[in-house]
């Protein structure tokens, strides 16, 4: 926008803004290996992440505000990952889910698999598990609400020289 | 030049306001078909969500990608806007409230509406995206083939109401005493929704967006605020065309057995009534349906639609004259 | 999903002439990254306007290397890897790798064991063609069975998390028998200590839910004209065809060829059940959604019979503490919700296999979508892939 | 399954029957017309997989074969019927000098990925095919995983997480069990 980071913002508005940003989440469906299994059981009517406000409708990265990594992230794969996420429009949040895109998990020797979506990507909240249970993931999603809720929306774009793609 | 001015703000608020009314409508209510709760924490049981997205795609970046035409590609989604908006100046709320009560209020909206189809081919072509341009060129076939079947069933309308004033045809039906939809053009009111559906590019006509062909269609490379309009506006215009199919078929701002002298009174509530209804009939189709292939939504427009549409003119036609 | 690549996009044109008008031919990029292609396969479709007249299947995105890892692992180590081939139906891989690791060791697994696992197995079929049903539905555009079909499969995996304390990656399977529970003695047809209490009852309840929701989709989308015109026809495939290029299971059924694996091997113990095996006329895209949807059906039959009858006695057969496959090959295969998936199991004695040849249903059974896809339209092409119902980590492992 | 193994064994010389699979090793010259036999004469007309086995006494990760073997390609592929329970493995040896063999596409159509992914895997070259390159590996990567020389490189620079459990790992064959 530009607006913002000239400018600055008051903590009223800021606080506003920062609670439009947490409660619409747009997710984009991204899903990789097992992990993405359980996002749909999350998005099913048990869990049901709309509650908080997660969206899951853009299946472009360009309406996205948040990526989560469910599942393995190969070699071959990866370049594609960060791509997405530079295609992704500022302010972007990423959940690493599972041990895959953690660290590896069970395929920490293979020979094509990353060890950690991280290595690319920035990440804001992981979640443990082979594959998290849904409470897992909700979990973590309220954990990254509660961190946008605390962002000083200047500094988080004066820190990112943002560059159209 | 105020009141211009201030007519075009109310038209734009209203129009605005119809929009976030149904955006309410379509995600509570696909949440209700669903089983589940849909957005709850965000404040007032969710309700209040709209205004969360539109805090929030005011604040995201701006993507232009290097390879687009780039004015082209900034400018097209005004059109799809502009043309939601002012539909909606047409539509009569009672006899006196009404932006603009034109003698040729039919043709007006007919024309109007066919504007976003610009909007939308311009942006998927100007996205340099093959998805994009392929919801483009779906779009831009799919709104030309549903803008004769929508016109042909207004036709029907004109010729029983002999006017093409909305206002006109509106009092034509307090004459009549029952909603042109209950006498005589059930036929055109379908066809009239069937093919709103798909000017709307609603399921089961949202082959140009179609999210699991071509990702986000013609709305694939747009980003924050522009893609924002683009979103907003297919509610504005879902909202208009059920306002405008409410003023053709079902009575508008007039509801039977009330007295005529207070229609200043309750018509802004019984025309928003009837378009939230059918405005939920749309819901509950778009929840449910599939969606059809592109050849088969062009079949179903030419081989039936129209000459369905062209048979309830020539019947209205012909018992319009004998009676 | 992929957005145009630039460098690709100036080469792509290759221009064709047709009789009537000069159009120009555009190579689409589908994926790997795509909404429809359940997670990351990429296809490379030339296409002519809608109509898409070549495609090659470009794999890879999801190799894991299970192969080469199972050289470096133990035999139980294993079953917790192989789990995660197909993580549709996680529960469905370990048996035939189990079952061949028995079968070295000669080792004969308790009656009561092979029950347990027949059952887990049939839940994990109906989780696995829940998952479908919501699937198939959302990719020819309907939204919402997906949240009926998610909403009964929860039913389902609690049953399975009940009994394993997995929800989907069990690893439930011990070389010998099943995982018994904590200080479980010997179990009596009363004494029931290894299924968890009231299992019986939940797993009725369960099943008749299964067949409600199976009864469900039936009319909610097989009654729909709209899914009739989108799948009746479309994505023919010949009983030839299918066999020559190891096309099993669902789809092969739907081809009219009645095989299945439950019945034709004796890996568990499904001759004491009677159920039909649902077979297809046309072999098209409608045939095999139908086949699936009437099998949800048949396993929660099975599932129904085998909780009435149970078989008491042991969970685990007596096994070394260190497990040491003796020298030799095998192959052992079994039935999958998405076909035949079987284990070449070549041992050298040690406690881990000097090779394992994992044979899985939907590489198999993706290798034909370049045939099945030639000349069909750009959104029977996602008609046509989501009716294969592949999950790439089943086809790239 | 008695009465089809027998008129196998009358057709090939090399058969064997252990662990309930079936085993025929035939000679490189005759692995496409054994397989063309197969398929008419034995009605075997589903082609399940193909693969290959390394062997070799150097071993980079993983177990060594106990005894000497001498450093070969074991080719084997799975043939089965859909209308029974028949199922043949077929295997063939080939040197790994000269580490190539005819292609079965022209016999099973299906054959094709199943043989890319051998190429790519142990390097193996099929003779024939339409269409050899790599099937999963990016572009640019160097090696065959499958062959035993390979080497896991993360094992190599850190050790098992595992390393605590009683239980020793295939590789460490120093270490001996406690029963």
């Amino acid at each position: 926008m530009g607006v913002v980071d000239k400018f600055g913002l008051p903590k009223p508005i800021s606080s506003v803004f920062n609670w439009a940003r947490s409660y619409s989440l747009w997710y984009f469906q991204f899903g990789l290996a097992c992990c993405a299994i359980e996002v749909m059981a999350v998005s099913g009517p048990r869990h049901d992440f709309m509650r908080l406000g997660i969206i899951p409708l853009p299946a472009s990265p360009r309406q996205a505000d948040l990526m989560i990594v469910a599942g393995t992230v190969t070699d071959k794969m990866a370049p594609s990952v960060k791509r997405l996420y530079d295609q992704m429009p500022e302010p972007k949040y990423v959940i690493s889910m599972g041990s895959c895109s953690n660290s590896g998990g069970p395929y920490w020797d293979s020979y094509s698999v990353t060890k950690g979506v991280d290595q690319l990507i920035p990440v804001d909240v992981y979640v443990p598990g082979c594959p998290p249970r849904p409470e897992a993931l909700q979990e973590g999603i309220i954990l990254l609400q509660k961190k946008i809720k605390g962002e000083d929306m200047k500094s988080k774009w004066v820190e990112k020289q943002v560059e159209p793609l | 030049m105020t009141d211009v001015l201030i007519k075009v703000g109310f038209v734009a608020l209203a129009a605005l306001n119809g929009a976030v009314i149904f955006t309410i409508m379509d995600v509570k209510g696909a949440s209700w078909m669903q089983r589940r709760p849909g957005p709850l924490h965000v404040g007032l049981r969710g309700f209040i969500f709209p205004l969360a997205e539109i805090l929030k795609f005011v604040q995201k970046e701006d993507i232009i990608p290097t390879d687009v035409d780039r004015p082209v590609f900034k400018w097209a989604p005004a059109y799809v806007v502009i043309s939601a908006v002012a539909l909606f100046a047409v539509v009569p709320l009672s006899p006196t409230l009404v932006v603009a009560d034109l003698e040729l209020g039919v043709f007006f909206a007919l024309a109007i509406s066919s504007l976003s189809t610009i909007g939308v081919l311009t942006a998927g072509w100007s996205s340099a995206n093959k998805f994009s341009l392929m919801g483009g060129l779906r779009a831009a076939g799919q709104l030309i083939a549903y803008e004769l079947p929508l016109i042909l069933a207004v036709v029907g309308v004109v010729i029983q109401a002999e006017t093409m004033s909305l206002v006109g045809i509106v009092e034509k039906q307090i004459e009549w005493g029952v909603p042109f939809a209950f006498s005589g053009q059930i036929v055109a009111f379908l066809i009239f929704m069937v093919a709103a559906t798909a000017e709307m590019m609603r399921v089961p006509f949202d082959m140009p967006i179609g999210e699991s062909e071509l990702t986000m269609g013609f709305m694939t490379e747009y980003s924050g605020i522009r893609f924002l309009i683009f979103y907003i506006s297919e509610y504005m215009s879902m909202f208009v065309l059920c306002a405008i199919a409410s003023t053709l078929f079902l009575g508008g701002y007039h509801l039977p057995f009330l007295p005529v002298e207070w229609v200043n009174i309750y018509g802004p509530i019984s025309l928003i009534t009837k378009t939230v209804i059918l405005g939920f009939i749309l819901v509950a189709v778009r929840w449910s349906f599939p969606r059809f292939r592109e050849d088969q939504l062009q079949s179903l427009a030419w081989k039936f639609l129209i000459p369905a549409s062209l048979l309830n003119i020539l019947v209205t036609a012909i018992l319009k004259v004998v009676l | 999903m992929n957005t145009i690549d630039p460098q690709n996009f100036q080469t792509i044109s290759e221009a064709s002439v047709s009789v009537e008008i000069e159009t120009e031919d555009m190579t689409l990029n589908i994926g790997p990254q795509h909404p429809s292609t359940h997670g990351v396969l990429r296809l490379v479709a030339k296409v002519d306007g809608e109509k898409v007249y070549n495609v090659e299947p470009v794999l890879g995105y999801m190799h894991r290397g299970y192969e080469k890892l199972a050289e470096v692992r133990t035999y139980p180590q294993i079953t917790t890897l192989v789990n995660r081939i197909d993580w549709v139906a996680g529960f469905s891989n370990e048996i035939p790798f189990i079952a061949g690791a028995e079968r070295l060791m000669e080792i004969e697994v308790p009656e009561r064991a092979k029950q347990i696992r027949l059952i887990l197995t049939e839940m994990a079929r109906i989780c696995s063609h829940f998952v479908f049903n919501g699937a198939y539905a959302l990719e020819v555009g309907a939204l919402t069975p997906i949240f009926y079909a998610m909403e009964d499969r929860e039913r389902v995996l609690d049953l399975i998390e009940s009994v394993t304390g997995g929800r989907f990656h069990p690893n439930f399977n011990r070389i010998g028998g099943v995982k018994p529970a904590a200080g479980s003695g010997p179990t009596t047809k009363k004494n029931i200590q290894d299924l968890p209490a009231g299992f019986y009852r939940d797993t009725k309840i369960a099943m008749d839910k299964v067949i409600e929701a199976a009864d469900k989709f039936q009319n909610l989308i097989g009654g729909n004209e709209v899914f009739h015109k989108r799948t009746k026809n479309i994505g023919v495939l010949s009983k030839e065809t299918a066999e020559a290029y190891g096309v099993s299971g669902p789809i092969l059924r739907a081809s009219g060829v009645k095989s299945d694996l439950r019945t034709q091997t004796d890996y568990l113990p499904y001759d004491k059940f009677d159920f039909e095996i649902p077979i297809g006329q046309n072999g098209d895209c409608y045939d095999r959604w139908d086949v699936r949807t009437r099998e949800m059906i048949e396993s929660a039959k099975i599932v129904l019979q085998a909780i009435e009858d149970m078989p008491s006695g042991p969970l685990q057969a007596k096994v070394p503490k260190v497990i040491k496959v003796p020298a030799g090959r095998t192959y052992v295969r079994a039935e999958n919700p998405k076909g035949e998936m079987g284990y070449y199991i070549v041992s050298e004695g040690g406690l881990g296999p000097y090779r394992l040849k994992v044979r899985t249903a939907s590489f198999s059974n993706v290798s034909i979508l370049p045939v099945m896809l030639e000349g069909a339209l750009l959104p029977d092409l996602i008609a046509i892939m989501g009716s294969l119902d592949f999950v790439l980590g089943d086809v790239d492992r | 399954m008695e009465e089809f193994l027998n008129q196998i064994k009358e057709d090939f010389k090399d058969v064997s029957n252990e662990f309930e699979t079936i085993l025929i090793k035939v000679d490189v010259k005759n692995w496409l017309s054994s397989h063309e036999a197969l398929r008419d004469k034995y009605d075997l007309k589903f082609f399940s997989w193909l693969s290959a086995i390394d062997w070799d006494n150097d071993v980079a990760v993983g177990d060594a074969p106990k005894e000497q073997v001498t450093p070969s390609f074991e080719i084997v592929s799975c043939l089965s019927s859909v209308d029974n329970s028949n199922l043949v493995t077929i295997s063939t040896t080939i040197s790994k000098d000269e580490s190539s063999i005819p292609s079965l596409t022209s016999i099973y159509v299906g054959a094709n990925w199943h043989e890319r992914e051998a190429f790519e895997m142990f390097g193996i070259e099929f003779l024939g095919h339409p269409n050899l390159i790599k099937l999963y590996l990016p572009d640019g990567y160097e090696g065959n995983p499958m062959l035993k020389s390979f080497e896991l490189i993360s094992r190599e620079v850190k050790p098992w997480p595992g390393d605590v459990d009683v239980e020793s790992m295939p590789g460490d064959s120093t270490e001996e069990n406690t029963e």
